[in-house]
């Protein structure tokens, strides 16, 4: 006996709220769908990234009868099973950032792909530190996807030869917590006095390495870079303790994923390797085999630009 | 023989013993400068055992230490980023404000409503976690918004001592004087032990118990501000689960979950035992999959050495066979 | 099995008071007890959720909606019995995890399907059989315990898994996990009620609860009095061991993939509904009816928010709230009443 | 001996304290005077606690008024009635086991100098406190490593601390040996010398004939007469406190004392107690003897599985037994009542009737539901033949004054059907009316063949219900008399450690 409502909703499901980076992908979700006209933006996530969470939400989602669910997942596989059942129900799934494995949805979109991030990281920390030297890597916890995914790429790309003088001595992890990533990093100092760089793929490690840093008076003899937001790392650029980080632009991200998801609603795409997705402003991307999609290469901002960005994201 | 009997000797050769132990390992770790980061990194989880303790002290538990940490500290940042040339007393004060009203909310409903605290501060520290997202919308307070005094004072140094460690000196100072020379700290000792029977001798439990439970507020708003401070970053989860660690250092330092028995120099030791196993593992290099295990079978251990022989005391009746042939039991 | 011999062969010396047999009721001590009050509070916030959003009222979405606490709530099951008990187990979460990594291990293996709940009921026992032992053998305080044994258990699945996690799990966890009876009851929920009804039947009906309600009223007493407390203690304890793997049974089939970090948190959300269904933090009080209304309470609410797209924190913020009001307000009109006689 | 004439220090008009609707206290009036001791007396439940609650500002009393010397008074807290003068011994112990000797006196009143407790000079005073009562106590020992005795003289001597007014005593004897009352009663001489009122509560006639001067009795929470002792007999004040005679002679029937049951060979106990052994037999009353503290309760506490780590040998029937859990000596047809009910004999928020029921359980049944009436007719039968006072048996316990929650816990160690029955103290706080019908039921239990040890440290019990006595001493068994033979003087002296010849 329910009415159909007759704007689209996309409902986009993030990994937790309060997370910068997603609020910036919300954003862009909320200027596709003002570009697109007659489609309503749900964004919401739990409070802890975990997956049990998300389930609950988009179980909420079927009950709600959304037309599609952008999610980015805490766990590949464990909302395999609850995605499937949307999907069963009509419900579009769209995954992008951290994927669903593709059994759980329509199309993942990654914002750049992940031998990209990899070596781009690699080739950030190498011309920091002038091509060779210990490197350690300070991650999230050691259940995050996309991070294992990225790490994984950065030893493959350090086996290549112009990386051959650059040694990664340890992977640590800090749980995403600020205290506990903090101390991680001050161990990676201690116990590797020869290291040069650290690398945080995620926002709250390369904020706390590059506070640790400048607390162990350590600037310019150690440098941190990865991945993070402009808005978060502004003070430590100018500290001089990251020369530069990458990241992309989640606003596109989200403009992005909302607008491929809108696509499967409307039926002007299928799921399929090979078809090409619209992406609005941004072009199209086209599926692989695997049903994925990247953006481009992210971006890299250093004292130059940061200031610039830190006011958008 | 005695000296093995008392905990504080004990944890404190145990403290020794282990950070001796991963110095053999990694001499480094034995330097001036990483000893004294482990002093620095001690402070704030000293402090908030500190006040604990009390609490445990009086049979309750302040679970929502964490959150009301974080609470203060979300407001800290946000004065801090957002009113410009706002002076930085000002601000701690106002950290110290929120989390001091935030112990007097738990106090009020613990020692007035005479409500089990387990119940309250779990009800709370949903409550204020929560108030932290809702105050900031979630947004992150991140390094370059907030002024560089406020990054800078926690480990500006004083005499040669960072700022965190005098802070963290003068709270154990005060600490010690409440719990062995006020009255206010005396009878938290007899609520602990016996609370109706305080009440019977005419001990204001309620005042007490809202005191504790402000105090420890009040130190959780202190150590807001210098968490997010220290770390030049606030976001909601801040010292997420910390409340757990806190009351493990309590534990360890053989504050007695029954109430009625702990000391100063006990909770602080079980902090510092807390950091020094905390610091060791990164150096050490054990295995990132491997910390949390070992910090449970650390905790474990500990507990268990502390309870060696609290178990059921036995009285004795009998003359003790040996020197003294004559008992001097029944004194009376 | 006579039990009229326990009473002496001897004349009736009639006393000088009279004693009745029960007090007499009153309606204002029915409706003054916790569960009725649950039970107002469970009506109200359904009434007002379905007047409130249009697809609350859908039996379908209810009862999918079930799916997000009935594991806890199996775990909340036995989590009354210990706090009853005068006892608490921190750790029920971190031996979900284990036993899910146990399952995920025995998969691995080759176990065949049907032997892996009884390899997450072994892991999760052996736990709570740990759990149990330091409490009672060594007299340490369970709350003590269970703080360094959840480290402990989430830090072994953390040993096992590393960075990797177990996925592929066989149908037949699947079928239990996400499956429905009838098409539309999801049988977690199934599992939940039947298991409600075997503890209501195990606390209220049985020498066992009675002996239960004695240790947490007294401990000492219940030992003079014959009960073999430790030995209750050590049972309770591997109960809710084994509870927390039957929830990591369903839990792992219902997700089919297994992390260290799986079911992180859960401790406090479990506790939670135990107290607001009026289990006595002290000891000694409590019913199982209301740990299911609380339950049912707690999960009608969240169900609501976040069908009205509130995010997760705020339910944090209610449930808080909800649980502070629900001990408070009792309190605070009987002051009031105190004083306005 | 001061008269009447001394002034009034406390009075009270019609107080009236309810709880649940039941009348606690119903319209009292007392008048108190200054260096009078004043008796309170009342069966269990009469009120008499309830009373000094509300005196010492715990409770407040629901209608009537105070008022000191002459000044009408509210005592919204302890604090205020403490500052008014008015202390009290309570029933229940007040204790801090964590804290020292000193510091228990003084606690919540700390002297404080310069900004910190002046340690010294707390211990100072306790020392000069306790030289003033002639008792020797560690003072910076902590109260849990103190005996029962001692804990007790603490609480004495916080009451004393405060040059109080009005020094209440609630059952200040139930835990003294006969020496420590005679400490006691100087103590009372002591404060009536020096113009304080005291109001002292006991259950023991001896007791009160001995050390008060005037007399309070209520009844149900009613005033029911007052006078002065000499002026009355102990039967006419029995008749005004039950409202009926008592016959309170001990009746001890003369059952048929047949073979050996108990038989205890060499019981021993690295600290606690050391080749105990003694035989009791079917239809015996073995009154066991000794100082508080002589290691009675551990003996018998072994004897019912409750103590790990006794060595010896121990025959039931002939059979040898050596129970290791207290539900093995009630399989076994040994109950024990603990002289502790409040830590170890009542279950104090549950209904009397499963309090009764509770170590009969596997008797009754696996499964309770429908069984309600059955346990409701045990708990009835054994309430009724105990004379408790109750409302209802769905009460709880903790709703029971001090004597009915021993009533209790009494009935639930009857309901097992033992072949043996220990208890210790079993008349402690417990009025004279229901002591009365507590021996006649211990009479009772040995007419029909069960056999009974009755542990006491109320020589007269003892001597009047005792086939037998064994005296303990210092974890020991001194002397054993048969019932003929002893005398109040060799018993006691036997107690005391004093050896045969010297007694
Ligand atoms: N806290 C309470 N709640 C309910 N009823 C109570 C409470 N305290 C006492 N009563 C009731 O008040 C009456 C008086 O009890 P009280 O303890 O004053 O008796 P008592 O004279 O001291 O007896 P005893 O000699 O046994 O100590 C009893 O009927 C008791 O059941
Ligand atoms: N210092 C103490 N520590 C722990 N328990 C004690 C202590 N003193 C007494 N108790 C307990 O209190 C109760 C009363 O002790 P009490 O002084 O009567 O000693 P007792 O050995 O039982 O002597 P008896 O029964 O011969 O009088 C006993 O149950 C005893 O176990
Ligand atoms: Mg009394
Ligand atoms: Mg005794």
């Amino acid at each position: 006996a329910e009415k159909k409502p007759e704007k689209t909703r996309i409902a986009m499901v993030v990994k937790n709220l309060g997370n910068g980076f997603f609020d910036a992908a919300h954003t862009g979700a909320d200027e596709a769908a003002k570009q697109l006209g007659n489609v309503e933006v749900i964004y919401t996530g739990p409070t802890t990234p975990s997956a049990e969470g998300q389930i609950e939400i988009i179980n909420s989602l079927i009950s709600q009868k959304v037309d599609a669910i952008v999610i980015s997942a805490n766990d590949p596989n464990a909302l395999v099973p609850i995605a499937k059942k949307a999907m069963q129900r009509g419900i579009k799934v769209v995954s992008f950032d951290s994927g669903l494995a593709p059994e759980g949805r329509q199309m993942q979109l990654n914002p750049s792909n992940a031998e990209l991030i990899g070596a781009k990281q690699i080739q950030m920390a190498a011309d920091e530190i002038g091509g060779a030297g210990e490197i350690a890597i300070l991650s999230a916890s050691a259940q995050a996807t996309n991070q294992n995914i990225w790490i994984g790429v950065m030893k493959k790309v350090l086996e290549k030869p112009e990386y051959s003088k650059i040694k990664l001595v340890a992977t640590v992890y800090g749980d995403d917590q600020s205290d506990k990533s903090y101390r991680e990093a001050i161990g990676l100092l201690r116990s590797h006095p020869q290291l040069k760089a650290i690398i945080a793929p995620t926002t709250v490690g390369i904020v706390a390495a590059s506070k640790a840093v400048a607390d162990e008076h350590l600037v310019g003899k150690v440098y941190v870079t990865g991945l993070g937001l402009p808005s978060e790392m502004a003070g430590h650029v100018k500290s001089g303790a990251v020369k530069e980080f990458a990241i992309w632009n989640p606003i596109d991200l989200g403009y992005a994923a909302t607008y491929a998801a809108d696509q499967f609603v409307k039926g002007k795409v299928e799921a399929k390797p090979g078809a090409s997705v619209s992406v609005g402003r941004l072009g199209s991307v086209t599926l692989d085999a695997n049903g994925e999609a990247a953006l481009g290469p992210p971006f890299t901002y250093n004292a130059d630009n940061v200031d610039k960005f830190a006011k958008l994201f | 023989m005695n000296i093995l009997k008392q905990r504080e000797p004990l944890l404190a050769a145990m403290v020794v013993l282990l950070v001796v132990a991963v110095g053999l390992r990694e001499p480094a770790f034995l330097s001036a400068g990483s000893l004294a980061n482990l002093v620095t990194d001690s402070t704030l989880l000293v402090m908030l055992a500190l006040t604990q303790m009390l609490v445990i002290v009086t049979r309750g538990v302040d679970l929502s230490v964490a959150s009301n940490l974080a609470l203060s500290g979300m407001v800290a940042a946000m004065l801090g980023a957002h009113v410009p040339g706002l002076p930085l007393p000002l601000i701690v004060l106002a950290a110290v404000a929120v989390g001091l009203a935030l112990g007097l909310i738990n106090g009020w409903l613990i020692g007035y409503l005479e409500l089990p605290p387990i119940v309250v501060t779990l009800g709370t520290m949903s409550v204020y976690r929560g108030a932290v997202f809702v105050l900031s919308g979630g947004a992150w307070v991140s390094a370059h918004q907030m002024p560089a005094s406020f990054v800078a004072f926690p480990l500006d140094r004083l005499l040669g001592l960072p700022h965190l460690v005098w802070i963290a000196a003068a709270t154990l100072a005060l600490m010690a004087w409440i719990a062995r020379s006020t009255r206010f700290g005396r009878d938290l000792y007899a609520i602990g032990n016996a609370p109706q029977c305080a009440g019977y001798i005419g001990i204001p439990s309620r005042k007490r118990l809202l005191g504790t439970y402000a105090l420890s507020g009040a130190v959780a708003g202190l150590c807001g501000y210098l968490w997010v401070a220290r770390y030049a970053v606030a976001y909601t989860e801040i010292a997420y689960g910390f409340e757990f660690t806190v009351i493990a250092a309590c534990v360890i330092g053989g504050v007695s979950i029954g109430g009625g028995v702990g000391t100063v120099l006990g909770a602080t030791l079980g902090a510092l035992f807390l950091t020094v196993i905390g610091n060791a593992l990164p150096v050490l290099q054990v295995s990132p999959f491997w910390q949390s295990a070992l910090t449970g079978l650390v905790i474990l251990v500990a507990v268990l050495i502390n309870a060696r022989g609290a178990g059921r005391r036995s009285r004795q009746i009998l003359p003790l066979h040996g020197t003294d042939a004559q008992p001097k039991r029944s004194a009376a | 099995m006579n039990p009229t011999t326990t009473m002496p062969p001897e004349p009736k010396s009639s006393s000088r008071y009279t004693i009745l047999d029960r007090e007499t009721p009153r309606l204002r001590t029915l409706l003054g007890r916790w569960e009725s009050l649950l039970a107002m509070l469970f009506i109200v916030v359904f009434v007002a959720n379905s007047i409130a959003l249009p697809h609350f009222l859908d039996l379908y979405n209810l009862l999918d909606g079930t799916q997000n606490f009935s594991e806890k709530a199996l775990i909340a099951l036995p989590m009354a019995l210990l706090i009853i008990c005068r006892e608490i187990d921190i750790s029920v979460a971190g031996t979900l995890a284990l036993s899910s990594v146990a399952m995920g291990l025995a998969k691995g293996a080759g176990f065949p399907a049907e032997s892996l709940p009884l390899v997450a009921l072994a892991t999760g026992t052996a736990c709570g059989f740990l759990n149990g032992v330091l409490v009672t053998r060594f007299a340490l305080p369970s709350i003590v315990v269970t703080i360094g044994t959840v480290s402990l258990y989430r830090g072994l699945a953390s040993v096992v898994l590393g960075d990797k996690a177990f996925t592929g799990y066989p149908q037949l966890m699947a079928d239990w996990g996400q499956g429905y009876f009838f098409g539309i009851v999801p049988r977690e929920f199934v599992v939940l009620l039947v298991c409600a009804a075997l503890f209501a039947v195990l606390l209220h009906t049985t020498s066992w609860g009675r002996r239960i309600y004695a240790i947490g009223n007294n401990p000492e007493a219940a030992r003079f009095s014959g009960i073999a407390v430790d030995r209750y203690r050590l049972a309770l304890f591997m109960l809710t061991g084994a509870m927390a793997s039957l929830a990591a049974f369903l839990l792992t089939g219902r997700i089919g993939s297994t992390r260290p970090n799986i079911a992180t948190g859960w401790e406090l959300e479990v506790i939670t509904m135990v107290i607001l269904g009026g289990v006595s933090i002290a000891g000694g009080a409590g019913t199982i009816a209301g740990v299911m209304l609380a339950v049912l309470t707690m999960g009608t609410v969240t169900y609501g928010l976040s069908l009205a797209n509130i995010p997760g924190i705020y339910m944090t913020i209610v449930v808080g709230v909800l649980l502070l009001v629900t001990i408070a307000l009792p309190k605070l009109l009987r002051m009031r009443r105190a004083r306005g006689a | 001996m001061p008269a009447t004439q001394t002034p009034p220090v406390l009075q009270l008009t019609g107080i009236s304290k309810r709880f649940n609707g039941i009348h606690a206290l119903n319209g009292v009036n007392i008048t108190i005077r200054a260096g009078e001791c004043m008796a309170l007396i009342g069966e269990n439940g009469a009120g008499k606690s309830t009373l000094v609650k509300t005196l010492t500002g715990i409770y407040r009393p629901d209608a009537g008024s105070l008022s000191l010397d002459g000044k009408p008074v509210t005592f919204a807290s302890p604090q205020e009635a403490m500052a008014a003068g008015i202390t009290a011994v309570h029933q229940e112990t007040v204790m801090f086991d964590e804290l020292s000797v000193a510091e228990n006196i003084y606690v919540g009143r700390q002297p404080v100098r310069g900004g910190r407790i002046d340690w010294a000079q707390i211990e100072r005073e306790a020392e000069a406190l306790f030289a003033r009562l002639e008792v020797a106590l560690p003072v910076k020992a902590r109260v849990k490593d103190l005996s029962v005795a001692q804990r007790h003289f603490v609480e004495i001597a916080r009451a004393l601390a405060q040059d109080a007014r009005v020094v209440i005593m609630d059952e200040p004897t139930a835990a003294l040996s006969q020496r420590e009352i005679r400490e006691l009663y100087r103590i009372i001489d002591q404060l009536k010398a020096a113009g304080t009122a005291v109001i002292f509560i006991s259950h023991k006639f001896d007791e009160i004939f001995e050390v008060a001067d005037c007399y309070t009795v209520l009844r149900d929470g009613q005033f029911v007469a007052e006078g002065r002792l000499a002026d009355i007999t102990e039967q006419e004040l029995v008749a005004l406190m039950v409202g009926r005679a008592v016959h309170q002679a001990y009746p001890k029937a003369d059952a048929e004392i047949g073979e050996p049951l108990l038989v205890v060979q060499n019981l021993s106990h690295p600290t606690e107690f050391d080749d105990v052994s003694f035989t009791l037999r079917r239809g015996e009353i073995l009154g066991f003897y000794g100082l508080v503290g002589a290691g009675r309760s551990e003996v018998m506490q072994a004897l019912f599985g409750l103590t790990p780590g006794v060595q010896g040998y121990v025959t039931l029937d002939g059979r040898p037994v050596m129970a290791r859990s207290p539900s093995e000596a009630i399989a076994l047809g040994i109950a024990y009542v603990p002289e502790d009910r409040q830590h170890h004999g009542a279950h104090l928020t549950m209904p009397i009737q499963h309090n009764i029921t509770l170590p009969i359980l596997s008797r009754i049944g696996f499964f309770l539901r429908g069984r309600g009436k059955q346990e409701a007719g045990i708990a009835r039968h054994f309430a009724e033949q105990l004379e408790l006072k109750a409302s209802h048996l769905t009460q709880h316990v903790a709703e029971l004054s001090g004597g009915n929650q021993q009533k209790v816990v009494l009935g639930k160690w009857l309901a097992t059907d033992p072949k043996v029955i220990i208890l210790d103290e079993p008349t402690k706080g417990i009025d004279i009316g229901s002591k009365a019908a507590v021996h006649r039921f211990i009479s009772q239990l040995v007419a029909r063949g069960l056999s009974v040890i009755l542990v006491s440290s109320e020589l007269p019990e003892v001597l009047g219900m005792a086939d037998r006595i064994v005296v303990m001493h210092h974890g020991r068994v001194q002397r054993e008399f048969l019932r003929g033979e002893a005398t109040p003087e060799s018993v006691v002296a036997a107690a005391s450690g004093l050896t045969m010849e010297a007694a």
